[in-house]
């Protein structure tokens, strides 16, 4: 960023004369010259093979069974249990709650997804501490932290179901909105925003297929990928981790665990993805 | 008479539209942005700010009007450092072992290590490496079209240290421009994409 | 002693002084169990060594032998394999990866109407050839190949 | 306590079709930690099936079995009812058993 304050001014008056352009719909760059498109749909296939193979048993469920005990036998140290939580379809309802979030939750004045509503009822009503889950918001070699096992749980409990994250309340389409900006956001040293990698069709990081996240077919496959077990290391990850991970990548600074940003980008993916069928909780490499 | 009630919805559809067009979610994204991230590491805060390039390319789509494009391009080609000793082309070796890494300026990696290139998260380049991405284009063969001679070398190295100078939302990093890859290692993947040795350019 | 200890103690070779103390009643079947385990063919850092401590010689190729493996792995930490033969009696099936510090990576006995066919996840270390090591009830080995790539996935970062 | 397995028992055809996760680190002892150090192996290294109250298969494993082990296989002659009894120990005697029933 070295030429900054060299350029600011003639970027300045440039903007303002083109301001009128900026209103228009973000119109893409053509997509890049595919390069040696025979290799690349080989290795597709025959990952995509063995796809069907590694869902089938997927060590996922070890983390749903971890999960499901916590959420229906776990008690608060005010006896409180995860019954009382309301995942936005009434107290202890978990069939189908999870593709209907990110949502609006008066109770708690903002709009959240799964995680992020997860997590604010194992504090509400099992007693876990912001700090404690702060401390290690994610899976590692060593551990797997029990909100990602009842968020695994929670996701399992809308295998097969059509994803509908709603857009009623003016905040649920603000959170829609807002992400979809995020998405486009260009910055960091890299000059990288996410649709740099997930905004154009066909794209791939070495051998990993990249999705599209601003087409409903393409969504889907980020959306049921997480909450998903991770080859690599061999642990349960969540939507928020995949974020967390993106930014990483993207050489941005780190977004905070479960904050507005996060959410905000969730809401993105997931409305594109509305009317899709979710097959998670995933496996992946 | 119907065409009137056509209009009459249409415009109060352009009403109902305009008064979310007229929230600026953009701004309200790039706010929230620096309300939420934190500085971890060696990827501090500052990288939110927006410089000239990404300003530009960030409110038009990255499709900015040709003649924006073209004066800012300038600005980036101009300011493209050329090493003093005017040699251009390194070793391809180094090169190969630059495109394969993929670290660098991540809030995990360490200050001063070198980075990597991150050329093949993108770019097929030499053929023994299968694993490659899609992102950029093909760069297998790229000398052997091309040739090795002062022109081409002179334009892979700007493009590597800038490649928004050549076009300026490019999906590709400005390595050289923000301190991503030293001078030594851009010459090294010159001479992967130009040296007739490489295995880029070999049968 | 019933068939599948039996098969057991026939096929692993450091198993030979155990069955000899077991016959001479020096030491009792329910000790044996905890003795199964061929350390020597576990611990072999090569194919050669592995199948000669599991008492495998005169190895034949064998094309009953089936290897369901990816050509390309999508992750060398989980690469699934299924393995089956249809040589008749097939009491034993292991898996090799050559390349692997210690290729042996597991090993199956089979009795009571189990069928000889088995479906697992295994590491690989890099690019390598998967073997599939099958016994039969007289003692006969016979084996299959096939090469599994390992490429770099991700960003690398 | 080690954590339960998974086992899922179906019968197809005449054919029972077992399949099983084990949830476990399978440590190969290679790998190093944060702080460098090496972390010991840790594995299963003995696996038992019971059907109908026989042995029907009995594997050794090293620390190659991927990380929280999937297997499957197959056994004749077996029906629905009959219950499964599958059963690990690793490297460092810990051990687990787990029961289900063939649907």
């Amino acid at each position: 960023m070295k030429q900054r304050t060299s350029t600011l001014l003639a970027v300045a008056a440039l903007t303002a004369a083109f301001a009128a352009h900026a209103q228009q719909p973000a119109k893409k760059t053509a997509p890049p010259a595919k390069a040696a498109a025979p290799a690349k749909s080989a290795i597709t296939e025959e990952f995509e093979k063995f796809r069907e193979v590694l869902e089938e048993d997927n060590p996922a469920e070890l983390f749903e069974a971890k999960g499901e005990d916590i959420w229906k036998n776990r008690k608060g140290p005010d006896g409180g249990s995860m019954a009382q939580c309301d995942l936005g379809l009434g107290a202890g309802v978990v069939k189908g709650a999870y593709v209907q979030m990110p949502r609006w939750f008066a109770d708690a004045g903002q709009v959240m997804d799964a995680e992020r509503r997860v997590v604010h009822c194992m504090m509400k009503y099992l007693g876990y501490k912001e700090a404690d889950i702060r401390k290690q918001p994610f899976s590692n070699v060593n551990k797997t932290p029990d909100h990602v096992s009842v968020i695994t749980y929670v996701a399992a409990q809308s295998r097969n179901m059509k994803i509908a994250a709603p857009q009623k309340h003016p905040k649920e389409k603000e959170a829609y909105n807002v992400g979809k900006e995020i998405f486009a956001f260009r910055g960091g040293p890299y000059d990288f925003s996410c649709a740099t990698c997930h905004g154009a069709d066909g794209m791939r990081i070495r051998t990993q297929d990249l999705p599209n996240l601003r087409k409903p077919d393409q969504a889907i496959r980020a959306y049921q990928g997480w909450p998903g077990y991770r080859m690599t290391g061999g642990f349960m990850l969540t939507q928020q981790w995949r974020m967390n991970d993106c930014f990483r990548q993207q050489r941005f600074p780190e977004p905070s665990y479960l904050s507005d940003s996060v959410t905000a980008l969730l809401a993105y993916m997931t409305v594109t993805a509305n009317g899709q069928v979710y097959k998670g909780p995933g496996i992946k490499r | 008479m119907k065409k009137t009630i056509v209009f009459a919805a249409a415009a109060l559809a352009c009403t109902a539209a305009l008064a979310d067009e007229v929230r600026n979610y953009r701004a309200e994204a790039v706010a929230m942005l620096k309300r939420d991230f934190k500085a971890k590491g060696i990827a501090g805060t500052d990288r939110l700010h927006e410089d000239s390039v990404q300003a530009i390319c960030n409110r038009s789509g990255d499709n900015p009007p040709k003649d924006v494009a073209a004066r800012l391009e300038q600005d980036q080609l101009e300011a493209i450092k050329y090493p003093a000793d005017g040699k251009l082309m390194g070793d391809w070796k180094e090169g190969e072992k630059i495109a394969q890494s993929g670290r660098g300026m991540t809030w995990s990696d360490k200050a001063g290590i070198p980075g990597g290139g991150n050329c093949y998260n993108c770019h097929q380049i030499a053929p023994s490496e299968t694993s490659f991405g899609t992102i950029g284009t093909s760069l297998y063969q790229f000398g052997k079209t091309r040739g090795n001679g002062p022109d081409i070398q002179k334009y892979v190295y700007g493009k590597i240290w800038n490649a928004k100078a050549f076009n300026l939302c490019s999906a590709m990093p400005r390595f050289g421009h923000v301190g991503a890859l030293t001078e030594k290692q851009i010459k090294d993947l010159v001479a992967l994409l130009l040296d007739p040795q490489s295995p880029v350019n070999s049968k | 002693m019933d068939a599948l200890r039996r098969t057991l103690l026939k096929g692993a070779g450091a198993t030979g002084a155990i069955a000899a103390a077991m016959a001479a009643g020096v030491l009792r079947p329910s000790q044996v169990l905890a003795a199964d385990i061929n350390r020597a063919a576990f611990e072999a850092k090569d194919i050669a060594g592995a199948l000669k401590a599991a008492g495998a010689t005169n190895v034949a190729d064998s094309t009953a032998i089936a290897i369901k493996a990816p050509d390309i792995a999508e992750n060398g930490a989980v690469v699934p394999i299924e393995i089956s033969s249809s040589l008749p009696n097939t009491v034993s099936l292991s898996v090799l990866v050559d390349k692997n510090p210690f290729p042996l990576t597991s090993s199956f006995e089979f009795a009571n109407g189990a069928v000889p066919e088995m479906s697992l996840r295994v590491k690989m270390g890099q690019t390598a050839m998967v073997e599939a090591l099958a016994r039969t009830a007289d003692g006969k080995h016979f084996i299959a190949k096939k090469e599994v790539k390992v490429t770099v996935g991700g960003c690398g970062g | 306590m080690a954590d339960p397995m998974k086992i899922r028992a179906q019968m197809k055809g005449d054919v029972a079709d077992i399949r099983v996760l084990m949830s476990h680190a399978m440590e190969t002892g290679q790998r190093k930690d944060g702080a460098g150090n090496t972390v010991p192996a840790h594995f299963i290294q003995s696996i038992t099936v019971d059907v109908g109250g026989k042995r029907v298969l009995q594997g050794q494993t090293g620390p190659a079995v991927s990380r929280n082990p999937v297997f499957g296989f197959k056994v004749k002659g077996a029906k629905a009812g009959d219950k499964v009894v599958i059963n690990w120990v690793d490297n460092k005697g810990d051990k687990r058993t787990d029961e289900a029933t063939i649907g």
